[in-house]
């Protein structure tokens, strides 16, 4: 369970967002929603305690994630705008380094994943000579691999097809029918069952007018 | 608790792994600092003459300050490239600590910078006309500080890599650090080359060694943390 | 012939650590030089299979339908 | 003679007659330095001055004449590149700087080996060493200039401006260098090989410079083969010619 008490966040000298607060239980599909520059990918990153410049409190199964880091990211998975894909191994390096800094599946065919993504053919190519969107699949073929029950997506789905975009919600499904948590940002629209989609909406009016 | 062990050694071991991996891919690039060290130290004698006994009596300055300047040009791989492709973002978010792997990163950059430094040395020893006592002097504190260069590096690395010209100002906060590591060295290769003990400088660089080894990994940490934020 | 016993031609009249570390040294570079312009064509022939066969794995992959 | 040059500046045919052309240079080199190198050690007599230290001339001349012809031809190459836009002649200058980087090295680790005994120190700042080893760290500028691009053929290119540039100024560091050490009366030197000398020292000396240049010819195709296969790599002729010498491996 993800529960936020009163955030602020404020940036050089406008307040991105005010006493937000939300919870998010096991099993859920989330997304958060709001006009680009409102503080989505903001919000995700003190979410996973990438950024520390916000008051109010962030709590993973109870406990602070500020105090208890490694507890919190051995169950967390984020996908950000940067890929963090290294541009000079290989997908399949790529994957064998991320399997043993996250603690990953160990015994999984490697191979299969990357097929799977759509990279069958450029495994044991530097990752340097993919496009910009086969890099891309490279970092989603963690949610292949990983064993977190919390993924925090930022637009998972850039550059990839409406096809692409059903096997991924397949997955989400499927990862939150386990217990698991999605959280996610997107601009594309998603053909998930609505019942299923929870949605948080940024911002707004309430943002737009405060400034300090 | 033995898995766990097991667990953290096999990821500092990953890390390096990767690191010299990607660095090797990139050919001849890693030699790159070792090279600029070697040609700015034969500078000297061509811009100040090659009476060997005035070569022997600036050698030590000669080679840490040029030793410096490499190691400033070689900083900005420690992080930067992890910056800008996100790498190091996930790095921080590894359950895994991060002053722990950030440790493995240093170490990876020691292994590519300072290690080849220790390398060439005697080939500069013979351009600077060095005895052999000298030259042992030069060799064991290239030996201590270059590891202490590496994580005073990424201490200074991590403050600037979120900036995007943090180049020159990286080379303004480190090398003020950096002072006491150079005249520690020079002195202990003054005493060698004069024939006195020096092992009392030595002693102090490797508590320098050590105490960095110790709090740096934290420091650089805790900088990360704030420049990624 | 310059030299009268083995011995002699290997002391080099006292100058024989510099000779042979000459000779040896300048072969051993050159050894490694003719080692790596060998080495070099097979792995570039060996990438060019590894992309073919890479060619192949992507022709294989293309009918699957559950792929992003 | 461009018509009768013109098949070969396809990579193909060029890549075909280099490699006609290698067991030949490679039949000539063995046949030099073995006769070279046994009449260099052990027929040609004693220096009278310098005693059998002198022997290691057999191996620095010929380096250091080399590794200046490699220059000589790199920068042929990397003119005719860049003012005919012919792309197999920036080949030629990247297959050639690791060569001539290795033959430099060869000169200056044999002349600091000569003069350890004759000076008494490894390392003396003698002109001609000293321009010996400004040109080993241009060559290795090349080499990393080359090796920093990721795309070759810019690579060639700039490699080859580089080399030219390198032309202009090597003669002039060689001056300026030679005039410096005058202006600093370094250790008296003896100049190295230049006097006359015997006829049974000259004759060995000759046949190892005819060996380091057949190897050089020899390198230089070796590796000017290697670079064609690198640019050509999806060219049908190279696949085929990397199917027949390769087994595919990895997973299918």
């Amino acid at each position: 369970m993800l529960h936020c008490k009163m955030l602020t966040v404020v940036r050089e000298d406008r307040i991105l967002f005010k006493d937000l607060s939300f919870t998010i239980k096991p099993g859920e599909i989330v997304q958060i929603e709001g006009p680009n520059g409102v503080g989505k990918t903001s919000l995700f990153r003190l979410l996973i305690g990438l950024s520390t410049a916000y008051s109010g409190d962030i709590f993973w199964q109870g406990s602070s994630i500020d105090k208890d880091r490694e507890f919190f990211y051995q169950q967390l998975l984020y996908l950000g705008h940067k890929t963090g894909i290294k541009p000079e191994l290989t997908p399949l390096e790529n994957l064998q380094f991320f399997q043993t800094l996250h603690a990953a599946k160990q015994d999984i065919d490697l191979w299969f994943v990357l097929a799977q993504v759509g990279l069958a053919g450029y495994e044991d190519v530097t990752t340097a000579q993919l496009s910009a969107g086969q890099q891309r699949r490279v970092a989603l073929a963690r949610l292949w691999i990983n064993k977190c029950p919390l993924w925090v997506l930022d637009e998972p789905f850039t550059a990839i097809d409406k096809s692409g975009i059903a096997v991924l919600e397949g997955l989400f499904v499927k990862h939150a029918e386990k217990g698991g948590i999605v959280l996610l940002t997107t601009h594309q629209d998603m053909t998930l069952d609505s019942s299923l989609l929870r949605k948080i909406e940024l911002g707004g009016a309430a943002a737009d007018e405060d400034y300090v | 608790m033995k898995t766990m062990f097991r667990a953290l050694f096999s990821a500092f071991f990953q890390v390096v792994a990767k690191e010299l991996q990607g660095a090797f891919r990139h050919g001849s690039d890693i030699l790159n600092p070792v090279w600029f060290f070697i040609i700015v130290v034969t500078l000297f004698p061509l811009g100040i003459g090659t009476d060997p006994a005035l070569l022997e009596r600036i050698a030590p300055g000669i080679i840490w300050v040029a030793a410096l300047l490499a190691a400033l040009l070689s900083f900005e791989r420690l992080f930067k490239d992890d910056f800008i492709d996100g790498s190091l973002e996930q790095l921080m978010l590894s359950p895994f600590p991060l002053a722990w792997l950030v440790s493995a990163k240093v170490f990876a950059h020691w292994l590519l910078t300072g290690l080849p430094l220790l390398l060439v040395s005697p080939l500069l020893a013979t351009f600077l006309s060095l005895d052999i006592d000298t030259y042992i002097a030069l060799f064991l504190t290239l030996l201590i500080g270059t590891p202490i260069l590496s994580l005073f590096g990424a201490i200074g690395v991590a403050l600037t890599v979120g900036l995007r010209k943090g180049g020159i100002l990286l080379s303004l906060i480190m090398l003020p650090l950096s002072i006491p590591i150079l005249i520690f060295s020079t002195m202990a290769i003054d005493a060698a080359s004069y024939g006195q003990s020096y092992i009392g400088l030595l002693a102090l660089l490797g508590a320098m060694l050590i105490t960095a080894i110790i709090l740096a990994p934290f420091a650089i940490a805790a900088s990360l943390r704030v420049s990624v934020s | 012939m310059a030299f009268n016993s083995l011995a002699d031609f290997f002391a080099m009249g006292g100058y024989g650590f510099y000779v042979w570390l000459s000779y040896g040294i300048s072969f051993l570079v050159l050894a490694v030089l003719i080692i790596n312009t060998l080495t070099k064509r097979k792995k570039i022939l060996k990438t060019v299979t590894q992309r073919i066969a890479r060619e192949e794995r992507i022709k294989k992959a293309k009918n699957r339908k559950d792929t992003l | 003679m461009w018509k009768w040059l013109h098949p070969y500046a396809k990579p193909e045919k060029s890549y075909q007659l280099a490699g006609k052309l290698l067991p030949w240079f490679v039949v000539l080199t063995v046949i030099t330095f073995i006769i070279g190198l046994l009449w260099g050690l052990l027929f040609a007599p004693a220096d009278y001055q310098q005693g059998d230290s002198f022997r290691i001339i057999y191996i620095h001349v010929p380096a250091a004449m080399m590794a200046m012809g490699a220059y000589s031809s790199m920068a042929i190459a990397a003119f005719v590149a860049l003012v005919w836009q012919i792309r197999l002649a920036e080949m030629t200058v990247a297959a050639t700087a690791p060569i001539g980087a290795v033959f430099t090295f060869i000169a200056l680790f044999t002349g600091a080996a000569w003069g350890k005994p004759m000076w008494g120190a490894w390392w003396v700042w003698d002109a001609r060493l000293t321009s010996e080893l400004i040109l080993l760290f241009v060559y290795l500028g090349i080499i990393a200039l080359y090796n920093a691009f990721s795309d070759k053929v810019l690579a060639g290119r700039a490699a080859s401006i580089l080399t030219l540039v390198g032309v202009i100024n090597l003669p002039v560091i060689h001056y300026s260098v030679v005039w410096w050490n005058t202006l600093h009366q370094g250790p008296t030197i003896s100049k190295f090989g230049k006097p006359s000398m015997a006829v049974e020292m000259l004759w060995p000396l000759l046949i190892m410079i005819a060996a380091f240049a057949t190897l050089l010819g020899a390198l230089i195709l070796m590796r000017f083969r290697n670079e064609i296969l690198t640019r050509e790599s999806h060219r049908p002729w190279v696949r085929q010619l990397a199917l027949n010498n390769v087994k595919i491996t990895g997973k299918n």
